[in-house]
């Protein structure tokens, strides 16, 4: 029976590498060094519901047909549409998400990820003031303090500290856990709060408050700093920023507290000046928890093959980017798209309903392993391969390093990737016949 | 004098790209030459005249063009981009980018306007009577520089981003604007009649007044006595102390 | 079987001492051959420059300048260079295109292309994201690619130094040049990564790496010892210690002394320098700044085992990027800019930061006279290579501009016309008169780079070699370059024809047709005994140090389009 | 009794670890819940598994109630999923960012169950 080492879990941006799988008459039987999350993906295989067939809707409900009949109809949605709205892409592979892409450059349409509810305010941070970061080893080998802000990697990233951040050991930080300090900044005393050495508890929304007075104190103007800033005493942000600037390696991993509360991206964009001005008595870097195992991914393949990492329109022709007006959530509260073609992603549960609304009022091809609540107002769905089990294929971790994810198992379905050559070779085709 | 009067055939939800609508493009042209003018719409381009009834009244040079869009164009954007001259009144609830790099002449909105506003507009007048959405006068993503001159009257609310990366020029908003306004600005002033919430993070140079109330003052100013200004008292304050900033800001 | 007669072309090929000489090219098959049928498609070339493809030698088009991009996307709209520059709508040929320092992957084919240039080097590949360089690299149209993997200030290299193991070091760098499909060693900065990872930096050739007890003297000639063992096909090419800094010639020619030593194990120079622009620096302080080319110029003219390229800089705005992470946040710092840095476990540094170079700024008049005094003051083309390490100087779409000021004193008076009084007073440029012809640009531009990289059937037009030829529309003899500089801009800026391994690309400046280019790379051969030896300590870096797995490090055959593999015996 | 609170949704182990299973009791259970502190909980005189509603200026949704000792009191916390996202703000405030965290909310006890997710969805449709 077939032992598969060093399998690249599909989960989450920590990609965690190490998986050992063993596979029984092309079933996967036992997952090692998986954490929850990974464990009920892998498993799931066997578990969960999948789609299926493909399925066209008619007359309200969604009738089995072949993939060649679903691949013709989603084509003609798409050429029929003068402004479509592609999203998802990120819990599918590179090579998927580059053809999404050119599908979305040949049809005019808007292609956008699930950063666009995630981090995508990291990435409007780093056109601000850049990216002052490191791959995760760096963290692991040198780090002697960890911040986690507005993120709780016990829930979201459960080996997250394990490998790379607290609790790892490296040739700097033998003692690992021992010999760090970790300070956790939430609005709530999370999991990952209770196992930090300090919980600073800030009011939700004034993150760049405690920002901007940190970096007042570590460019020298205490004297600016009122007696509370966000909810916690000067003292304790005095501590806090003195803390920062006598480490040897400071790294602040931080989630969508910041990129999600009030002040959005110029959170972020205050964090990396932060980290910038602590390079002036340290050494500091930031690293964003991405959420979809490839999100990452479709950013760095987007901004090669468009120049823009996310929100994408394509309408003229060429690439054109603006978060606030292109971005897959902007224009669905807008109500513009008439048709949308989501993958690898699932808008009908993480939109805000206003968007989901419209959603419900367009056409909707859906292309996903899994039925979700995107399926109950999709009304072409194609069923595919789980990238990372029944498909191989590229995916960035957090730290924009990128991995091949292996095949397991074999299976049934189409993979994202062949689905969307075949969907734009039929667009081809309608367009060139009409 | 030449006078120009659009009004959209029927209301749309795709958005219009009119960023060939303005007084430079318009000046000496016929109806029916206005009409050919292609716009965006969605992924294709289309005469005008497939979406807007058109009326010409006169032939003029730019400075003596005024266009007058009678209604709603909530969904037309880049009205007046990068005009020099003349003058776009609009009836109506405007889309984003109006008055976009605009150089010169003046826009007149008896309506509300959505996002960027007067973006990186150089030179100019725009008055808005109603309210303005995000980022007035600000820049394109990534650039260090947005609006550099002219001037941009808000007489309703507006809303977060208000002048972010400001270099030059002037923002006048009767009423409130939102989060973080003259974000990390270069120059220019801007007056605020109403509340702010932290006002002018990261302004290197410039002027903000802000006459309401001020919610959440960012901890990276030095308060430097008070000044007065037509009778009235203001505190302040000089910063921001962390880009080694001269910008004043003025709040009661 | 396709076949193409060029016919009449006016051809400048200086690796077969031909400087524009009327004569016909035949192709077959991609290749550049002897003669051909009478079937042949006809191009005529009659009037026309002819040349090989431009192959720039060091250019950062694959891997940082995704980081670039994202923080810069106002960079998509700058069309500083119509035709090569800005937003361009897909065709049926082609698709998309934005930018100018830092455009999208097809942009970059194309517009390389569109220069007649056949041939890239990405300067700097980190082993551990060299996954990534070779996804972009499959996304570049056209173009041949190869890059460079960096070593400088790699854990495993400094203790194999410190430890004195100079075989296992040498498998070790063959192993590395295999898992990141590179072609050649890199050097940054020697140590200055490391250092970068607590904050620090290194402050010249003798200053020890923090815990490593190596100084990057060590790292340098050691790695030259390597590169020779492997029989490299590429020199080592170093980027110097103390980049950017005033006063920092003393260290490039200190750095260059140090190689007079090393025996090249082929038929190339034993060490290259890149970008020596930014480290041919005088001066104590920015305030008392000036050239440093004078000094450089002397050493290299006196000196006959080297080679370097330019790092020219454009007036305009730049996109930084580069693997030595200190100068990146200085620089950033220093002009209040947008900062990103990258360090990579165990291995490297690097850092992004945009910037604009101004002619009314006496540094950056200063720094831009440098670059061609440092082509103009070395005597023999064949020690120098073009380039403005695109985008750190410039954007290789302003090669054809860069040329005219290599080529005209006049186009180079009138620059300077509008520097102040300050920066002439720190640069010698104005008393130099000598313009390069043809025949010399051609070296720098292609010959040399076929050289310097061992690669026989680039950069010329011998039969045998790739069919990889530029024909642009201006004729030597017919065009004074010195004055009608315009018009030689525009024939570089659009060549007549491209021919791609025999395919036409480019027809009058326009994309013909998008082949996939080929992937270079080297495969070095070392005894099995010392690979297996060097394997274990390998292991341990992964199993204690690194965040990946060693099954996961080594990039796939399935990454490499169209792969040429290059062996090499190595001496042990 | 109805209290006014601040609510914020994010992730949770659980509702990454039902993510693929959405149509399961198991992802149901995951996610349509309200987290209070045990003080506001208290407060609207509901103990965990009562039914709450939660209004805002965007819609209201039933969720069940419990407590969690790390949320400070007038914080409210439901998981990210399709009963958050019936009451969160759909502003993408300029940046395509919508409103996720932050929204001023108002909780009461109910006798209604939540809905299952595909009668949730439904009423999108219907709509």
């Amino acid at each position: 029976m077939p032992v598969i080492k060093d399998a690249v879990c599909s989960l989450c941006g920590s990609l965690c590498d190490d998986i050992t799988v063993t596979v029984e008459n092309n079933k996967i039987t036992k997952i090692e060094n998986a954490c929850i999350l990974g464990h009920s993906k892998f498993v799931g295989m066997l578990e969960h519901d999948r789609i299926e067939t493909p399925m066209i809707r008619k007359n309200g409900e969604l009738i089995p047909v072949s993939y060649e009949e679903a691949i013709e109809a989603a084509a003609k949605i798409l050429v029929n549409s003068k402004r479509t709205l592609s999203y998802g892409w990120c819990s599918t592979s590179c090579e998927a998400v580059s053809g999404a892409i050119q599908l979305a450059e040949e049809t005019g349409s808007v292609i956008d990820s699930t950063a666009n509810v995630c981090h995508g305010p990291t990435a409007l941070a780093a056109q601000e003031k850049g990216s002052p970061s490191a791959t995760l080893g760096e963290i692991k080998n040198r780090a002697d303090v960890i911040i986690f802000w507005g993120c709780n990697p016990v829930h979201a990233h459960p080996r997250h500290m394990v490998r790379y951040s607290s609790f790892s050991k490296g040739l700097f930080t033998e003692k690992g856990r021992k010999g760090r300090k970790m300070i956790v900044i939430d609005v709530r005393r999370t999991d990952t709060a209770k196992l930090s050495d300090k919980y600073v508890e800030i009011e939700q929304g004034s993150d760049l408050l405690l920002v901007t007075a940190l970096r007042s104190i570590v460019n020298g103007h205490e004297d600016v700093i009122p007696e509370t800033v966000a909810g916690v005493p000067k003292a304790e942000v005095i501590e806090l920023a003195e803390t920062l600037m006598n480490a040897k390696f400071v790294c602040i991993f931080f989630g969508m507290g910041v990129t999600q509360s009030r002040s959005k991206y110029k959170n972020g964009d205050a964090m990396s000046s932060l980290i910038s001005d602590l390079n002036q008595h340290t050494k500091a870097v930031m690293i964003g928890m991405r959420g979809h195992y490839n999100v990452t991914g479709f950013g760095q393949v987007a901004t090669w093959e468009t120049g823009f990492p996310m929100a994408i329109d394509f309408a003229r022709g060429y690439p054109y980017y603006n978060p606030g007006e292109t971005g897959a959530n902007d224009i669905l509260v807008r109500e513009e798209p008439d048709a949308a073609i989501i993958a690898a992603a699932d808008p009908g549960a993480h939109f805000p309903q206003k968007a989901v609304r419209h959603l419900a009022k367009i056409p909707v091809i859906q292309i996903d392993p899994y039925p979700n609540p995107t399926t109950e107002i999709a009304d072409v769905v194609i069923p595919a391969a789980v990238v990372g089990i029944e498909a191989e294929g590229t995916a960035y971790r957090m730290d924009a390093i990128s991995l091949r994810m292996k095949k397991l198992i074999d299976s049934k379905f189409k993979t994202d990737e062949e689905i969307v050559k075949d969907l734009t070779a039929k667009v081809r085709e309608l367009k060139r016949g009409a | 004098m030449q006078i120009v009067k659009l009004s959209l055939k029927e209301a749309n939800k795709i958005p219009i790209e009119a960023d060939n609508i303005n007084p430079d493009n318009f000046a000496g042209k016929t109806e029916e030459d206005i009409k050919t003018i292609p716009v965006w719409y969605g992924n294709g381009q289309y005469p005008l005249g497939d979406f807007f009834n058109v009326k010409v009244e006169g032939s003029d040079s730019v400075e003596n063009v005024k266009l007058v869009f009678e209604g709603d164009v909530a969904r037309v954007k880049r009205i007046g981009q990068n005009m020099s001259a003349g003058e776009i009144e609009i009836n109506g609830n405007v889309d984003m980018h109006c008055g976009f790099g605009m150089k010169g002449g003046k826009i007149i909105i008896n309506g509300d306007a959505d996002s960027w506003l007067g973006c990186e507009m150089t030179g100019g007048e725009i008055i808005l009577n109603g309210n303005a959405s995000y980022y007035v006068g600000s820049g394109y993503r990534g650039e260090a520089c947005g609006m550099r001159g002219g001037k941009i009257t808000v007489n309703g609310n507006a809303r977060d981003y208000l002048g972010e990366h400001m270099c030059g020029g002037e923002i006048l908003v009767k009423g409130n604007v939102g989060l973080l306004p003259a974000i990390s600005n270069n120059g220019g002033k801007i007056i605020i009649e109403g509340n702010a919430t932290m006002p002018a993070n990261e302004m290197k140079n410039g002027m903000v007044i802000i006459k309401g109330e001020v919610s959440d003052l960012l901890p990276s100013y030095k308060e430097e006595g008070t000044e007065e200004i037509e009778g009235t008292v203001y505190r302040k304050l000089v910063g921001d102390v962390n880009v080694g900033g001269k910008g004043v800001l003025l709040i009661r | 079987m396709s076949e193409i007669l060029i016919k009449n072309a006016s051809v400048c090929d200086p690796a077969q001492r031909i400087n524009c000489e009327t004569m016909d090219i035949c192709i077959k098959d991609g290749k550049i051959v002897e003669s051909v049928s009478a079937n042949a498609k006809v191009i005529n070339a009659e009037g026309r420059l002819t040349m090989a493809g431009g192959f720039d030698g060091h250019t950062h088009s694959a891997g940082k300048i995704n980081v670039g991009r994202f923080i810069n996307p106002n960079d998509s709209r700058k069309n500083l260079v119509p035709g090569l520059s800005g937003q361009v709508a897909r065709t049926e040929k082609t698709r998309a295109q934005v930018g100018y320092n830092t455009p999208n992957t097809y942009a970059i084919g194309y517009r390389y292309a569109k220069l007649g240039y056949t041939t890239i080097c990405e300067a700097a590949i980190p082993l551990l994201a060299a996954r990534h360089t070779h996804e972009e690299f499959k996304e570049i149209p056209i173009l041949d690619k190869m890059g460079l993997s960096l070593f400088g200030s790699n854990w495993q290299v400094m203790e194999y130094i410190r430890d004195k193991e100079p075989e296992k070091l040498a498998a070790y760098v063959a192993w590395g040049l295999r898992a990141s499909r590179g072609y050649g060693i890199k050097i940054v900065n020697p140590g200055g990564g490391e250092a970068w990872g607590w904050g620090k930096n290194v402050s010249g050739l003798y200053d020890p790496v923090p815990n490593f007890d190596v100084t990057p003297a060590e790292i340098l000639m050691s790695l030259a010892e390597v590169n020779e063992r492997l029989k490299l096909p590429h020199s080592v090419h170093v980027h110097c210690n103390n980049l950017g800094k005033p006063g920092n010639y003393a260290t490039t020619i200190e750095t260059m002394k140090l190689f007079e030593k090393v025996k090249p194990s082929r038929d190339r120079q034993a060490l290259h320098v890149t970008h020596v622009q930014f480290n041919a620096y005088a001066g104590t302080s920015w305030r008392d700044f000036e050239t440093g080319a004078p000094m450089v110029a002397d050493y290299i003219n006196g000196a006959n085992h080297l080679t370097f390229d330019l790092g020219q800089i454009i007036f305009g705005p730049a996109v930084t990027m580069t693997a030595d992470g200190p100068v990146e946040y200085a620089n950033a710092r220093m002009m209040h800019e947008k900062w990103s840095n990258q360090d990579i476990e165990l291995e490297d540094a690097s850092g992004v930061v945009p910037l604009f170079y101004s002619p009314k700024s006496f540094v950056n008049a200063v720094q831009w006279a440098i670059g061609l005094e440092l082509a103009l003051l070395v005597k023999d083309p064949w020690k120098v290579m073009f380039t403005t390490d695109s985008p750190n100087g410039g954007s290789f779409v302003n090669y054809p501009e860069a040329f005219t000021y290599l080529m005209s004193a006049k186009r180079r008076e009138e620059v300077i016309s509008g520097f102040s009084k300050m920066a002439l007073d720190r640069m010698v440029l104005p008393g130099i008169d000598r313009e390069l012809d043809f025949y010399e640009l051609a070296i720098m531009t292609r010959s040399i780079q076929s050289k310097m990289y061992s690669r026989p059937e680039k950069g010329n037009l011998k039969p045998g070699s790739d069919a990889d030829i530029a024909i642009y529309d201006i004729l030597p003899g017919k065009i004074d370059p010195s004055t009608e500089y315009e018009k030689m801009k525009k024939a570089f800026s659009g060549a007549a024809y491209t021919l791609k391994d025999g395919e036409i690309v480019v027809k009058d400046g326009e994309i013909e047709a998008t082949p996939k280019g080929k992937i270079y790379w080297v495969n070095a051969k070392v005894p099995s005994a010392i690979d297996s030896a060097m394997q274990k300590d390998i292991d341990v870096k992964f199993r204690k140090y690194y965040t990946v797995s060693k099954a996961n490090y080594m990039v796939e055959d399935v990454y490499l389009q169209k792969p040429v593999e290059i062996t090499t015996e190595g001496v042990f | 009794m109805k209290i006014k609170v601040n609510l914020i949704s994010g992730r949770t182990a659980a509702q990454g670890a039902n993510l693929e299973a959405k149509t399961h009791k198991g992802y149901f259970d995951a996610c349509a819940y309200c987290e209070l502190s045990p003080v506001d909980l208290e407060r609207l005189g509901a103990s965990e598994g009562d039914s709450l509603k939660v209004n805002t200026e965007f819609g209201d949704v039933v969720v069940f109630a419990k407590t969690n000792e790390g949320n400070p009191e007038g914080l409210a916390f439901i998981p990210m999923g399709p009963w958050a996202n019936a009451v969160l703000s759909p502003d993408t405030h300029g940046c395509g960012m919508p409103g996720f965290k932050g929204v001023p909310a108002e909780i009461e006890v109910t006798d209604e169950e939540p809905l299952d997710m595909k009668s949730l969805m439904k009423k999108y449709i219907e709509a």
